[in-house]
C-alpha cells in the first residue's frame, strides 16, 4: 500500500470511529465532540485530494456549526436523564436491526464494487481561484439564489428571535 | 526548505524532519509564552509604577514564568466528583490543538514558512475557531455553572466576532487577489496594508482582541463576575495547557496582525540591510505590546455591549469596508 | 414553545466581587437575573452583644472592626454618642484632629471603592494607582494613630495622640498632590467609553425610593437628594468649614461614582481648611473623670461616614459597662435595595451594582 | 416631663411625690378590690407594694435634695446646671413609673409567676440605686463648678418643643404612653407610643404633610429587662427634623405590625431584631433570621439568654 494509502485508511477509519460514536454514545456533548471528529477527518480527506479550500470551508464552517450544536444541547436538553439506566432492548430488535445493517452493507457493496473509479489526474494550482470562476461563470444563478435562501433563513431567525423577546415581555 | 520536503517522495526521514521541525516550533513558541508572560508582567507593571516581578532570576525576574510553570506542573491535577471526566481531560487538549495548528502557515521571514497555504488566511481562521469547542466542552465539563457561563459566553462571542474578522480581511485579499500569506506580505512591498485598509486594521484588531479573549473582551474568564469562567475548576497542568493555548494565540494573532497589515518582514523605507525576521520580530512585539497596553487600560465590556458592538457596529463596518475595496479596486487597479 | 432551564446561582460567600463573605442566590434563566436573595452573617461577630460586657473605653477597638475602611468615623460616632450622653465638652484642637483623620479616612476609603469597583468591572490598573495614594494617607493616620488600619485613635472627650511635629504641613503637602492624582483618574477612567457603558443608567431608583429604603451616603445622594448627616445635622466642627454636598440626577451607578469623586474633592477641601486654622495649642482630651460613668439615659447620635449615615444608640443606666448599644450601620441598610434593583440585570451589571453600593462586609453584619 | 418647664422646682418635686404616692395607693387599692381570695399571693404583693411606694418616697426626696443642692451650688441657668436638672428630672419620672409599673406587674398577679415578680422588683431597685447614685455624681459636678449665682432662671424650652407638641397633637394625645424631649440626645423629641397605635401612628408620622417623616434612619430595639422596647429614629428629609418613635412590648407576647409597607428600609432591621431579640413582625414579607443560623436557640440580645450549646 503506497504512503497515501496509509494516510487515507488511519483518516477513513477516524472518520468512521467518529460517526459510530456519535450514534452510541449517551450525551449531547460527547456526540458532538465525536461529530468534530468525523468532520475533522474528512476535512482531512479534502487535503489528500489537495482540496484545500474545500477542506478549510469544511473546517471553518463546522467548528461553528458544532458550537452552536453544543450550545443548544446544553441549553435544551434535560442533563439528569442522560443518566438513566439503560432501556432493555429485545433480542429480535437486535437481530432485525442487524439484518438491515447488514443488507444495506452487502447491497452498496455490490453497487459500488463495478464502478471503475478512472483516476483522474488531481487539479494542481489555485483551487480557490477555480472555485470562484466556476461559481462566477456557469453556476451563477443557483449561487445567487443560494444566497437568497440563506438571507431569507437568517432574516427569519432575526424575526423569531425577536418575537420570542416580545412575547416574554409580556 | 518546507517546498522541498512537501514535494520530496514519501519517506520515513519525512516524517522524522517533520517532528523535528515541529519540535522545534513548539519550543520556540513556548519560550516566547514563557517570556510573553513575564513581559506581560513586567509591561503591566510599569503601567502601574511598581516593580513587577522581581525575586527570581534577578532584578527582571528573569525566571520568574520557569518558576510558575514548575509550580504549576508540580500541582495536583483535581478532577472534581461530578466532572464529566472523559470531556474534562480532553477538552484543554481541543483547545490547545488548533492553537499549535494555526502556526504552521505563518511565514516568519522569507524563507521560513512551515507550509505555503494557498488558503493561509482562511486556514488560519478556521482552525482557530476549533479551540472554542474545547472551551465550551471544559465549561460543560466542569459541571460548575460558572464555567458554564464562561463557555456559553465563549461561544457566543466566538460566533459573533469571526463573521467581522473574516469581512474585514476580505478587503486584504481583495487587494491582494490571493489568500497566500507570502503573497499578502510580497504585495506590500511598497505599502503596508494598515494605510491601505485602515478601517480593516481596526475592525480586524478589535476582533482579534475579542477572539483571543483578553481584556477588554476577557468576559470567558471575567474573574470579577464568573470567578474564572470555563476554567474555573481546572487546576495544575490542565489549567495551564488552557494558558499555554491563550499564549499560543496570542503570538499567532500578532503574527498574523504582522503579516497582514504590517507589511510582515518586509523592511521599512531603505534599512533593507537589516534581515527580514528581525523586522517581523520588531513588528510582531509591537502588536503584542498593543494587547498588552489595552488590556490594562480598559475596563471590561459587558457581554450585551459586546454583541451590539460586533454586530451593529464592526459587521457594517467590515461589510461596507469590502464593499468599498472592491469599488476602489475595481475603478482604479484594474 | 421552547424553554431554558432556570439555573440557580450562588454567588458567593466566596466570590471576587462580593468584597467579602457576602452571599447572594441568584436565580437566573441565561444570562439574566429573575431574583436576588441576599444572604449575610458570615461575619456577624455580635459586636453589641460584646458591647454589653465592656467598659465604655474597651468598645472603642470594636468600632474599628465593623467597618474597617473607614476605622475613624466608626471611632467618632461611638465617642460622640458617650460623649452626647455625658455632656462632655471636646478641645478645639481634639476636635480638629478629628476632623482632619475622619476625612483623611474618609479619602482613603473612597480610594478603594473606586479601585476595587474598576477591579469588578476588569481594569486593573485603577486599583494600584488607587491604592498608591491611599498608603500615603494610611502613612499620615499611622504616623498619628499607630496604627494602619484600625487606628482606636478617639477617646471619649478627646483623641489619644497629638500630631507629631510636622504633620500638618505633610498633610498640607499631600493636598495639591491629591487634587493632581484625582485629576489624573478622571482622565484615565470618567471619560473612558467602555467604563461609561458599563455604569450609566444602571441600578437605577428614585430620591423617594433611596429614602424609603434607608438608603445613604452616595447611594441617596446620587439620586439628586442632599442630605448629608454633616450639613443637615452638624456635628463636631463641620459647621465651620466651606463645603459643598455633591449631589447625581440620575441614582444610576454613574452618578453614584460621580458623587464619591467629588466627595473625595470636598474631603480634600475641608481638610485644606481645618489645616490652615489647626490651632497650635490646646489639649487633645477634655476633662473626663478617670471612670467613664454616664448618667442613666438613652442617645442616638449620626454622623456621616464614607458609606453613608452612621449612627450610635447608648442606653445607660448609670454604670460603668452600657446596658445597649446600636450601631446604625449604613451598609446594612444601604445594602437592602439590591435584590430590587438587580431583577431583570446580567451577571456583569450584578458587579457593577453592587460594587457602587460599597458595602463592607464587616459593617453590614455587625 | 415638658410643663416641668414653667415650673418652680419645689413644685416639681412635690408633684412627682404626689404623683409616686398617689400611684402607688390607687393600685393598692385596686388589688385589694380585685384578689381577696388568693392571701398568700395577696401578702406578698401587700408587702411588695408597700416596698415599691417607700422606695418611691424615698427616691423622690433624694432627687429633690439633689437638686436643691444643685440649686445652691449654681443656681444661674448655666448649661450644666440645666443638664443636671434636666437629668435629675428625667430619672425621677422614668423612676416613678419603673415603679409603677412594678406594682401594675404586682397586681396582676394572677397570671404572673412569683420568680418574675421579684425579678422585675430587682431590676427596679437596681435601676433606683443607679439613678441615684448618678444623680449624687451630677450634684458633686454641679458643685465643683465655682459660680455663685443664686439668682434663680426658668429654664430655656427646648428649640424642639413646638416640634414635640405638633407630634403630640397629629398624633392624638390619647395614643401617647409618653413624650418628652431627650436632652441626652441632642433634644430630640421623644415619644412613646401605645402598643395597639404603633402602625398607624407610623403611618401617620410619614405622611402628614406637616411632620413627613420620609426616612427611617434607626430601627432597633432593646430588652428593658421586663419589657422589650422597640426604638426607631426617624428623619424627615423636607423639614429637617428627626424624631425617636418608641414602644414598649410585653415580653412574652413580643409582637408587632411590621413596618415594611411605610418604609421598605424597615425589612432588614426587623429582621434583624427578630434574630436577636426574638420580636416578631406581622406582615413581614420574610420574617426569618437575618444573622444567625436558622437552628439558632434563643435570642442573644435578651438579657436572660444562656448559649444554647455551651462548648462551643
Amino acid at each position: 500500500m503506497s504512503s497515501s494509502g496509509i494516510v487515507f485508511s488511519i483518516i477513513a477509519i477516524c472518520a468512521i470511529l467518529g460517526g459510530l460514536m456519535m450514534i452510541t454514545l449517551k450525551k449531547v456533548m460527547h456526540m458532538t465532540v465525536a461529530m468534530i471528529l468525523t468532520y475533522f477527518s474528512i476535512a482531512a480527506l479534502y487535503v489528500l485530494l489537495t482540496a484545500e479550500f474545500v477542506a478549510v470551508a469544511q473546517v471553518l464552517v463546522y467548528s461553528g456549526g458544532i458550537t452552536i450544536l453544543m450550545v443548544f444541547g446544553i441549553m435544551l436538553t434535560y442533563h439528569k436523564a442522560e443518566n438513566r439506566d439503560e432501556e432493555k432492548v429485545s433480542s429480535f430488535r437486535k437481530l432485525i436491526t442487524f439484518l438491515s445493517v447488514a443488507t444495506l452493507g452487502i447491497v452498496s457493496y455490490f453497487l459500488v464494487a463495478p464502478v471503475d473509479f478512472v483516476a483522474e489526474e488531481i487539479f494542481v494550482g489555485d483551487h480557490t481561484k477555480a472555485i470562484g470562476e466556476i461559481l462566477y461563470t456557469n453556476y451563477i444563478i443557483p449561487f445567487e439564489l443560494v444566497s437568497i435562501l440563506l438571507l431569507v433563513a437568517l432574516i427569519g431567525a432575526v424575526l423569531l428571535a425577536k418575537k420570542d423577546k416580545e412575547e416574554a415581555n409580556e | 526548505m518546507m517546498n522541498e520536503i512537501m514535494t520530496s517522495q514519501p519517506s520515513w526521514l519525512n516524517v522524522l524532519k517533520f517532528t523535528g521541525l515541529g519540535v522545534a516550533l513548539i519550543l520556540v513558541v513556548i519560550l516566547f509564552v514563557t517570556y510573553a508572560i513575564l513581559a506581560e508582567r513586567k509591561v503591566m507593571a510599569f503601567m502601574q509604577m511598581r516593580p513587577g516581578p522581581n525575586r527570581i532570576g534577578g532584578k527582571l525576574g528573569i525566571l520568574q514564568t520557569l518558576a510558575d510553570v514548575l509550580k504549576l506542573l508540580l500541582k495536583e491535577n483535581i478532577t472534581p466528583k461530578s466532572a464529566d471526566k472523559l470531556l474534562f481531560l480532553v477538552a484543554p487538549v481541543i483547545a490547545f490543538a488548533p492553537a499549535f495548528m494555526v502556526m504552521a502557515v505563518i511565514p516568519f521571514s522569507e524563507n521560513v514558512t512551515f507550509a505555503n497555504l494557498n488558503v493561509g488566511v482562511l486556514y488560519y481562521v478556521g482552525i482557530s475557531g476549533l479551540s472554542i469547542i474545547g472551551i465550551v466542552a471544559a465549561g460543560w465539563a466542569s459541571n460548575n455553572k460558572y464555567s458554564l457561563l464562561g463557555g456559553m459566553r465563549a461561544a457566543a462571542q466566538m460566533i459573533s466576532y469571526e463573521i467581522p474578522l473574516v469581512l474585514s480581511l476580505l478587503g486584504v485579499i481583495l487587494l491582494t487577489g490571493s489568500m497566500n500569506l507570502n503573497d499578502i506580505i510580497k504585495a506590500q512591498d511598497n505599502v503596508w496594508y494598515i494605510f491601505t485598509q485602515p478601517i480593516a486594521f481596526v475592525i480586524f484588531f478589535i476582533a482579534a482582541i475579542a477572539e483571543l479573549n483578553r481584556g477588554p473582551f476577557d468576559l470567558v474568564e471575567a474573574e470579577s463576575e464568573l470567578v474564572g469562567g470555563f476554567s474555573t475548576e481546572y487546576t495544575g497542568f490542565r489549567w495551564a495547557i488552557f494558558m499555554l493555548a491563550e499564549y499560543f494565540y496570542l503570538f499567532a494573532m500578532s503574527s498574523l496582525i504582522t503579516v497582514l497589515f504590517l507589511g510582515g518582514w518586509q523592511p521599512v523605507m531603505f534599512l533593507g540591510f537589516i534581515p527580514g525576521s528581525v523586522w517581523f520580530a520588531l513588528k510582531f512585539l509591537f502588536v503584542v505590546f498593543l494587547f498588552l497596553w489595552i488590556r490594562f487600560t480598559f475596563p471590561r465590556i459587558r457581554a450585551d455591549q459586546l454583541m451590539e458592538l460586533g454586530w451593529k457596529v464592526l459587521l457594517p463596518l467590515a461589510l461596507a469596508n469590502v464593499f468599498i475595496t472592491a469599488i476602489i479596486k475595481e475603478i482604479f487597479f484594474r | 414553545m421552547i424553554r431554558t432551564e432556570e439555573m440557580l446561582l450562588n454567588v458567593g460567600p466566596q466570590h471576587p466581587s462580593t468584597h467579602g463573605v457576602f452571599r447572594l442566590v441568584v436565580k437566573m434563566d441565561g444570562e439574566r437575573i429573575i431574583e436576588a436573595t441576599p444572604v449575610v452573617g458570615y461575619l456577624h461577630r455580635g459586636t453589641e452583644k460584646i458591647a454589653e460586657d465592656l467598659l465604655y473605653t474597651q468598645i472603642i477597638p470594636y468600632t474599628d472592626r465593623m467597618d474597617y475602611l473607614s476605622a475613624m468615623t466608626n471611632n467618632y460616632v461611638y465617642c460622640h454618642a458617650v460623649e452626647t450622653l455625658m455632656g462632655l465638652e471636646v478641645p478645639e484642637k481634639a476636635e480638629f484632629l478629628r476632623v482632619i483623620s475622619m476625612e483623611l479616612n474618609r479619602i482613603a476609603s473612597h480610594l478603594v471603592w473606586w479601585g476595587t469597583n474598576l477591579l469588578d468591572l476588569g481594569a486593573f490598573t485603577p486599583f494600584l494607582y488607587a491604592f498608591r495614594e491611599r498608603e500615603m494617607i494610611l502613612n499620615f493616620l499611622n504616623e498619628l494613630s499607630g496604627s494602619r488600619l484600625n487606628y482606636s485613635y478617639m477617646r471619649i472627650g478627646g483623641v489619644k495622640w497629638d500630631a507629631p511635629p510636622g504633620w500638618i504641613e505633610k498633610v498640607q503637602d499631600f493636598i495639591p498632590y491629591m487634587r493632581k492624582q484625582l485629576a489624573g483618574y478622571h482622565d484615565f477612567v470618567t471619560g473612558n467609553e467602555i467604563f461609561l457603558n458599563r455604569v450609566q443608567g444602571i441600578g437605577k431608583y428614585t430620591a423617594e425610593d433611596a429614602f424609603n429604603f434607608s438608603l445613604s451616603g452616595a447611594n441617596l445622594r446620587c439620586t439628586g437628594a442632599s442630605y448629608d448627616v454633616r450639613k443637615d445635622d452638624p456635628y463636631s466642627i463641620y459647621n465651620r468649614f466651606e463645603f459643598k454636598i455633591p449631589v447625581g440626577e440620575n441614582g444610576d451607578a454613574f452618578d453614584r461614582y460621580m458623587v464619591r469623586m467629588k466627595e473625595i474633592e470636598e474631603s480634600i477641601n475641608i481638610i485644606e481648611q481645618a489645616c490652615e486654622q489647626f490651632p497650635k495649642e490646646g489639649s487633645i482630651l477634655g476633662k473626663v473623670p478617670k471612670v467613664i460613668k454616664p448618667p442613666a439615659g438613652e442617645t442616638f447620635v449620626r454622623i456621616e461616614s464614607p458609606r453613608g449615615e452612621i449612627g450610635c444608640y447608648i442606653k445607660s443606666e448609670g454604670k460603668t459597662k452600657p446596658y445597649r448599644v446600636k450601631f446604625r450601620r449604613p451598609s446594612f441598610h444601604n445594602l437592602q435595595i439590591l435584590p430590587k434593583l438587580l431583577v431583570g440585570e446580567s451577571m456583569s451589571n450584578l458587579v457593577a451594582i453592587l460594587g457602587g453600593i460599597d458595602i463592607v462586609l464587616g459593617e453590614v453584619d455587625g | 416631663m415638658t410643663e416641668s418647664n414653667e415650673k418652680s422646682l419645689s413644685e416639681l418635686r412635690r408633684e412627682a411625690v404626689q404623683k409616686a404616692k398617689e400611684e402607688a395607693l390607687r393600685k393598692n387599692q385596686e388589688q385589694q378590690s380585685e384578689s381577696k381570695t388568693e392571701l398568700s399571693k395577696e401578702d406578698k404583693l401587700v408587702e411588695e407594694k408597700k416596698r415599691a411606694v417607700a422606695e418611691a418616697k424615698a427616691k423622690a426626696v433624694a432627687e429633690a435634695k439633689a437638686k436643691a443642692a444643685a440649686k445652691a451650688s449654681s443656681g444661674d441657668a448655666n448649661s450644666d446646671d440645666e443638664k443636671a436638672k434636666a437629668i435629675a428630672e428625667a430619672k425621677a419620672k422614668a423612676v416613678a413609673e419603673a415603679k409603677a409599673k412594678a406594682a401594675t406587674k404586682a397586681s396582676s398577679g394572677d397570671t404572673n409567676t412569683d420568680d418574675e415578680k421579684a425579678k422585675a422588683i430587682a431590676a427596679a431597685k437596681a435601676k433606683a440605686v443607679a439613678v441615684a447614685k448618678a444623680k449624687a455624681e451630677a450634684a458633686a459636678k454641679a458643685k465643683e463648678i465655682p459660680e455663685v449665682k443664686t439668682e434663680e432662671k426658668p429654664e430655656v424650652p427646648s428649640v424642639n418643643k413646638p416640634l414635640l407638641d405638633k407630634i403630640v397633637s397629629i398624633l392624638g394625645k390619647e395614643y401617647i404612653k409618653e413624650s418628652y424631649i431627650n436632652k441626652q440626645s441632642k433634644e430630640v423629641p421623644t415619644i412613646i407610643i401605645k402598643e395597639d397605635a404603633y402602625e398607624s401612628s407610623a403611618k401617620l408620622l410619614k405622611e402628614n404633610e406637616e411632620l413627613s417623616f420620609d426616612y427611617l434612619s434607626n430601627l432597633h430595639a432593646t430588652d428593658l429587662g421586663n419589657e422589650l422596647e422597640v426604638y426607631s429614629f426617624l428623619y424627615s428629609s423636607k423639614k429637617n427634623h428627626s424624631v425617636v418613635f418608641k414602644v414598649i412590648l410585653d415580653r412574652d407576647k413580643a409582637s408587632l405590625p411590621s413596618l415594611t409597607n411605610i418604609w421598605e428600609g424597615a425589612n432588614w432591621p426587623e429582621r434583624e431584631i427578630y434574630d436577636l431579640l426574638g420580636i416578631t413582625f406581622i406582615n413581614h414579607p420574610n420574617m426569618t433570621r437575618m444573622f444567625l443560623p436558622e437552628t439558632w436557640v434563643g435570642y442573644p440580645l435578651r438579657k436572660d439568654y444562656e448559649q444554647f450549646d455551651l462548648e462551643v
